[in-house]
């Protein structure tokens, strides 16, 4: 029984500090990084206009990219749960392909598949504008990369959910779309919302497959991952940390506005 | 109605994933299946693919084992208070919110061998940066998210009563989770493995940041495509890739194949 | 290492780590065989390499951060003056016949083939609807050069016009030019790739680099504008980390081996212009010469671009920030 | 809404969960579907909702066969064994959503919302989740949940389970008295045979995916057509020798037939309290319990055991008491008939047939 | 198990869900909790099984505190009211469940789930998964699991609620005579107060979170301490004018208190069924229930309307037949206080505090 206890604290004990030190670390290394030269030189970096604007133009089309996936994801999940049809089992398998892809390689397919000489970008060059190297290119690449979230996250609140409720909201008259909106959304909200939350934090950080295909012209297609790679490039660690600090706070609050609704509104 | 939303869903995977993937395949076999085999026949592939396996077997056990506890922890544990649940919740996601540059820039600054820790380390003759640990600790960094959102929904939507109901049968909190919340949590647990292992095996800002790319002894199967692609080695790139998402894939049907063995009771 | 006084240096094997820019790469891995054949023949030693290419910068902070490079090869002399900054290499590193150069280039323009829109120097960038690449001088060493090589040329064109070096002129050319960027990728390699895959009508790169394109049979017209840099590469042993893993002899032979006629050979071959004056000499028809060449001391050298150039809130900032 | 099922089947697999079920039901009844746990009422229900789809047979709402209609366009109110509530409602939103998809004006559905809560005695709990509430008191909002939008047939499957018996009261007449004013018809389940017989106007006995029976409660009371609905519904105790039995022995073929005997059918007393003393026999008392409004003890006559009511007005029985019993009535059954059979002793010895 | 709890005291968020309870239970007791929805009885077995922590007060066991010990070292069996099966295994994995646990033998652990099966009528079902079952049979599962590990204290929350008359009457038996058998303590929740009158050694009466009163169930019936613990047993009516009734009229100050009188305190019939006609006053008929084992004859006497029960076998009444009526006895009580009181003309006119 005592053994239970401490078997308990350990396992307790070794979490918290894998967490803390794997996790919490490097995120306080990262503030502490950004105003090891004092507020000043960490104001300055931040009120340098190529930063903020590369920071307004991230989360703008971060949010885009987001949205977008929120609706095509809770869609796809939706389809793949509910929906028998043939090669349901191959596209379910495809989710997570965007993950599995090195950046690079997403960055270059999307050169290859809407640059100047595919088809796609021709077609747009004629329409009067340009997809690569413009921020069409970039929302792209953000939807492409976080493309899983979404769907690996509504999944299996959708298997777990209780039929009944839909059931009730049947005999009450409800039709499937109001059935829809009213119950099964809510449902599958907490899983839309964490998936979109990881969506999100992943897209305003994406690397490797903007870099490719984004213009990075400063105050146009410059975003803020790219800014920050060029400050470290450039020896400018703090001003890279502190647009880090920026974006990271920006995450964390919009992350905990979300638990905290959720929590209240669970009331536990 | 439900034509309509399979055949917009068919659409949204066509364009955004198979599209793609065929245009990689295509890629991978531009030089006809010599090329290919040449491509990943190369020392220096082989090399990093077997760095990219480690690195995610590794990353895939200790983060699933951490990642499912601390799920736990998050929605039941009565020991954390209700705020300390919800600053911590919030802090889970953050990782994927720094740029895996700055990730792997911060573990070069805490564990370089000018730092203290790494000074210690490298006095017990462990490289931590510019060596396989230190690549480990970055996509361990980068990865832990998913896990924990996979899982924590899927916890919060099954309730705690039939946990409760096996405490009071005398089952012990290891017989508990075994035997009562596994059951109903492995899915989600399986879909975040498949994520921790895709994600891992295609990270590559941190990687990049912390291994120095040495060939042969850093690189791996994402920063050698890269250096493929900047060396207009198309070929190469593209095999390379494509066994990646083939891997992924692969895990995924099995998965699923699994699945559809264990649904039929 | 315990023991090293015991085993004659010459019977042990000896590993070198060499921490390169991306460009080099493809010379390199053809040198790095022919030394190794020439040293087991000199000494009986087997040297094996750990190799890492990276963009200039990158390399330059991987070393300093603890990556244990024995020699590297940047793009910039500046990526080496960080190393110097932070103790890795002896400020003498320089003083040899080249000024510690191992390989030149100059910054010309590439254009699909057959120069479609007729591009003949810098100015012809300015003109509306000519799409332009050059890399970020944030994240890339070739970029500096790409963009020095333009600033240049504008204070050439001023000097020429009105016999003073008018920064604001030059400025003013820069900022026409950067008009027409379609985009700045963050290394040279990355920016030649975007051009490949049919990005942009003109690219301003290294010459070698188009070269080496061309010799892999992609069709590409080299322009060499009347007036650009002539761009040196440097190469460094990195005293501290060379030291402490006792390969002072090899690292040095390595360098040494560089400067060789065997080496700058193969680095022709890649399209870089040899160091080696008799060798330059002998390729001089393959290498044209442009008119006004100018090198990085006509800008001041790399202490002042830094300072007026790149600094803080310097020309390229408010280029960049339309100031 | 009048409603007719006939041929009705179900299976689960190859489990047969519903077997031939046939009934009607005029408009503006109350049915008490009645039966042991696991007889089929439920899945009944869910047919009749349209959440279950129908192996075999019709079911016709106003003469018009539903079988292939949607539940929400049958027009019917469900409440849920298990409740079903909406997680992520509070109480008033769980009542108001039938009345919000029939597009309610607002200040209506308040007006609604608030009758209802007050009637199922929630007032104070509105802004509450389910998961902040009691068994009964989710329950009962189940209950208003589907009594709000004032549905055509109202299914109810164990509304009252949950439900102290002072709110169940209010519940059950204001039930009651709703399904007289609009005419609503309704069915609704219960395993509490006491419930069904006080509220339901017809009670249908479901066993083993059977209808058994169907009839008023007073009806399947006085003429229970099987066994199974003779003993399941009301108390009663089995005899296997009949003839044993003071009365009931003489010419009559008893042969193979057992004696089912209710509480209400044995009178015990003193010798004075009987006026056909000799219809009378001697019995023990062996156990005497306290049953909230009265005892019920259990009398031994030889080797059959008995039991009966007696009134707390009465003078207290002791377990060991010796007492006469006088038994008025036997419900008698074989394998294939059944019938009942007055105290030959107390009154005409005719028997009759059923 | 002895169990003694003291100043219990729980909140939720600042709703008062239990407060200072206060009892003790001897080994081997069958305890029943009855209150109305929403009382506490829940929160009150969670807290004693560990489920939910405890805000102020003491939980003994055997005399030792168990406040911060887990469940599973409480050695308690629970039946949830919800059920929590676990969804994942057969019927027979779940009951198994506690025994593997405690590392039974294969052998011991299948004869064991056989008896449990067999008695709880499930036979059949064994390798079915819960979403397969009928709530009651799901109600039964939950009951075989919670006994399986013979535990030293059961607590059952509504263990019947869902299941009919007759697998009651079987599971109440088995567990009365398993608790005789292996001194089990157990405590459970009813909403049903026959139920609990039927079953329990003593009664507990939960309101409000308050303890109301404990007692055997004829003592709560004769001696209720409260008006709501009169008012909850049993069934009554109110009558507000009690001087207004023959026989409780008179010298006493019935100012400001009401009666509470039950159907078993009144008697109907004709003139010359009663010896004491001067107690006796004149009503009418109302209504005429079927009440399955008897009538329920609602009589209005002026303002004053009065239920009682008669028996089958007598003469049946209709509504709007005069007949007799002597009211035996009622329960009085104001604000402050509460006593019986006698029919006066009917014996002698000493009313009995309490
Ligand atoms: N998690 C919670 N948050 C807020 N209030 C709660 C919570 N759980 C229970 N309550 C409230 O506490 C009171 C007591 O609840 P409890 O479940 O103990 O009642 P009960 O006596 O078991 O009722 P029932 O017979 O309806 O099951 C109720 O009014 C309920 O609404
Ligand atoms: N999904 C299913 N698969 C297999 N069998 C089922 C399924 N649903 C119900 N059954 C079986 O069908 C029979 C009838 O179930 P039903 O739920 O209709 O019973 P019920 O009369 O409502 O019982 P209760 O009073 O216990 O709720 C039961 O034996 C049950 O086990
Ligand atoms: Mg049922
Ligand atoms: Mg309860
Ligand atoms: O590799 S570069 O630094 O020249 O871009």
């Amino acid at each position: 029984m005592l053994q239970g206890r401490w078997w308990s604290w350990g396992f307790r004990s070794t979490v918290m500090l894998y967490f803390i030190v794997l996790i919490i670390f490097p995120i306080i290394g990262i503030y502490g990084q950004s105003f090891s030269s004092g507020w000043a030189a960490f104001a300055e970096n931040l009120t340098e206009p190529l930063a903020w604007k590369a920071v307004l133009l991230t989360v703008k089309l971060a949010l885009i990219a987001t949205v977008v996936n929120m609706l095509i994801g809770t869609m796809s999940a939706w389809v793949l749960i509910r929906y028998r049809f043939p090669g349901r089992r191959l596209l379910n398998s495809l989710v997570d392909l965007p993950f599995a892809l090195p950046t690079a390689v997403a960055g270059l397919m999307i050169l290859l598949l809407l640059g100047p000489r595919s088809a796609v970008g021709g077609l747009a060059e004629q329409l009067g504008f340009t997809i690569l190297f413009h921020q069409p290119a970039i929302v792209i690449a953000m939807v492409f990369v976080t493309f899983p979230f979404v769907i690996r996250a509504v999944q299996p609140l959708l298997e777990e959910m209780d039929s009944s409720e839909e059931e009730a909201a049947y005999t009450l008259g409800a039709t499937k779309a109001a059935t829809f909106w009213k119950v099964i959304l809510p449902n599958m909200l907490p899983g839309i919302l964490s998936g979109a939350m990881l969506a999100f934090s992943r897209a305003l950080a994406e690397f490797g497959a903007v870099v490719l295909v984004a213009g990075n012209i400063p105050g146009k297609t410059l975003i803020a991952s790219v800014y920050i790679f060029g400050e470290i490039e450039s020896d400018n660690t703090i001003g890279a940390t502190a647009v880090s600090v920026l974006l990271l706070t920006f995450s964390f609050l919009i992350l905990w506005t979300v638990n905290y609704v959720q929590m209240r509104r669970k009331g536990g | 109605m439900r034509r309509l939303w399979i055949g917009l869903t068919v659409a949204v995977f066509g364009v955004l994933l198979i599209i793609p993937v065929i245009r990689i395949a295509m890629g991978a076999f531009d030089e006809s299946w010599g090329g290919f085999a040449r491509g990943l026949a190369r020392p220096e592939t082989l090399h990093a693919l077997y760095m990219t396996g480690l690195i995610v077997v590794v990353v895939t056990v200790v983060n699933t084992l951490f990642g499912v506890m601390l799920s736990l922890y998050l929605v039941r544990a009565t020991w954390l208070g209700r705020r300390v649940k919800q600053l911590l919740n919030s802090i889970v996601d953050l990782p994927f919110a720094v740029s895996p540059v700055i990730g792997g820039l911060m573990i070069v600054l805490l564990l370089g061998p000018e730092t203290a820790l790494g000074a210690l380390f490298n006095k017990a003759g462990i490289d931590i940066v510019y060596a396989l640990p230190g690549m480990i600790i970055a996509t361990l960094f980068v990865t832990f998210p998913l896990i924990v959102r996979e899982v924590m929904p899927v916890l919060q939507e099954i309730g705690g009563a039939q946990e409760e109901a096996a405490a009071t049968l005398g089952a012990s909190a290891w017989t508990t989770f075994w035997r009562v919340t596994w059951p109903s949590i492995r899915w989600c647990v399986v879909y975040g493995v498949v994520l921790t292992v895709a994600r891992a095996m295609g990270e590559f800002g941190a990687v990049l940041v912390v291994s120095g790319n040495i060939l042969f002894k850093t690189q791996t199967a994402t920063t050698l495509v890269y250096q493929d692609v900047e060396n207009f080695n198309l070929t190469a790139a593209n095999s390379i890739a494509l066994v990646l998402a083939a891997g992924s894939v692969t895990l995924l049907l099995l998965m699923e194949w699994a699945k559809s063995r264990r649904e039929v009771h | 290492e315990p023991g090293a006084s015991d085993v004659p240096a010459e019977a042990r094997d000896v590993t070198l780590v060499l921490g390169a820019y991306s460009v080099a790469k493809d010379a390199l891995q053809e040198i790095i065989p022919a030394f190794n054949a020439y040293w087991k023949r000199e000494t009986g030693q087997t040297v094996a390499f750990q190799e890492s290419y990276e963009a200039s910068g990158t390399q330059a902070r991987s070393i300093i951060g603890g990556f244990d490079a024995d020699v590297t090869l940047l793009a910039l002399e500046g990526d080496v003056d960080k190393l110097v900054g932070a103790g890795l290499v002896s400020p003498e590193w320089n003083k040899d016949r080249t000024n510690g150069m191992i390989t030149r280039s100059i910054v010309v323009l590439g254009t699909r083939a057959g120069n479609p829109l007729g591009i003949r120097d810098f100015e012809d960038l300015t003109k509306p609807g000519v799409k332009v690449l050059y890399p970020n001088p944030k994240t890339s060493g070739g970029a500096q050069w790409d963009i020095n090589a333009i600033y240049g040329a504008g204070l050439k064109k001023a000097e020429l016009a009105n016999g003073t070096k008018d920064e604001a002129a030059a400025k003013q050319f820069l900022v026409d030019v950067h008009r027409n960027i379609e985009s700045m990728d963050k290394s040279g390699r990355a920016s030649m790739a975007a051009f490949e895959y049919g990005v942009g009508d003109v690219i301003v790169t290294y010459e070698n680099e188009l070269l080496a394109r061309i010799a892999q049979g992609v069709e590409y017209d080299v322009v060499v504008p009347p007036s650009t840099i002539l761009i040196e590469n440097p190469v460094a042993v990195i005293d501290r980390n060379a030291d402490r893993h006792g390969v002072r002899k090899a690292a040095d032979a390595f360098v040494e081996f560089l400067y060789s006629d065997e080496a700058q050979r193969l680095f022709a071959k890649h399209g870089f212009r040899p160091v080696n004056e008799a060798l330059a000499e002998e390729m001089a028809d393959r290498y044209p010469q442009p008119p006004e060449m100018f090198t990085i001391d006509y800008l001041g050298g790399w202490d002042e671009v830094r300072n007026t150039l790149y600094a803080k809130r310097g020309i390229w900032y408010q280029v960049l920030a339309g100031q | 809404m009048h409603i007719e099922v006939r041929g009705l089947n179900k299976k689960f697999g190859d489990f047969q969960a519903v077997t031939n079920v046939n009934f009607e039901i005029e408009k503006g009844q109350l049915i008490g579907l009645l039966g042991p746990s696991g007889g089929g009422k439920t899945s009944i229900l869910r047919m009749l909702a349209g959440l279950e789809t129908v192996d075999e047979g019709d079911i016709v709402f106003h003469g018009k066969r539903v079988n292939d209609l949607p539940p929400q366009e049958r027009g019917i109110g469900f409440v849920f064994q298990n409740y079903a509530l909406f997680k992520h409602m509070t109480v008033t939103d769980n009542i108001a959503f039938g009345l919000e998809v029939k597009k309610w004006s607002k200040q209506k559905i308040k007006e609604r919302v608030a009758e209802l809560v007050e009637l199922t005695g929630l007032s104070g709990f509105e802004k509450r989740y389910p998961h902040q509430l009691s068994g009964g008191q989710r329950q009962r909002v189940a209950f208003a949940r589907a009594l709000a939008p004032e549905p055509q047939l109202l299914l109810l499957d164990e509304p009252f389970a949950a439900i102290d018996a002072k709110i169940r009261h209010e519940l059950r007449s204001w039930l009651r008295e709703m399904i007289d004013r609009l005419g609503i018809t309704s069915i609704f389940v219960t395993h509490d045979q006491d419930e069904a017989i006080e509220v339901a106007d017809q009670i249908m006995i479901i066993n083993k995916g059977r209808l058994e029976q169907k009839g008023t409660p007073w009806e399947i009371y006085k003429n229970p057509e099987s066994p199974f609905v003779a003993s399941f519904i009301g108390e009663s105790t089995i005899v296997e020798d009949v003839a044993a039995l003071r009365g009931f022995g003489g010419p009559d073929d008893l042969s193979g037939a057992k004696a089912l005997i209710r509480p209400e059918y044995v009178e015990i007393g003193k010798a004075a309290d009987f006026e056909l003393l000799s219809a009378t026999e001697t019995g023990r008392v062996r156990h005497v319990h306290f049953r909230g409004s009265e005892w019920l003890v259990e009398v031994e006559i030889g080797a059959a055991k008995l039991v009966t009511y007696r009134s707390l007005e009465k003078e207290i029985l002791q377990p060991g008491d010796e007492v006469r019993v006088l038994i008025h009535r036997a419900y008698l059954f074989n394998d294939t008939d059944s019938w009942v059979v007055e105290n030959k002793l107390k009154e005409d010895p005719m028997p009759v047939h059923i």
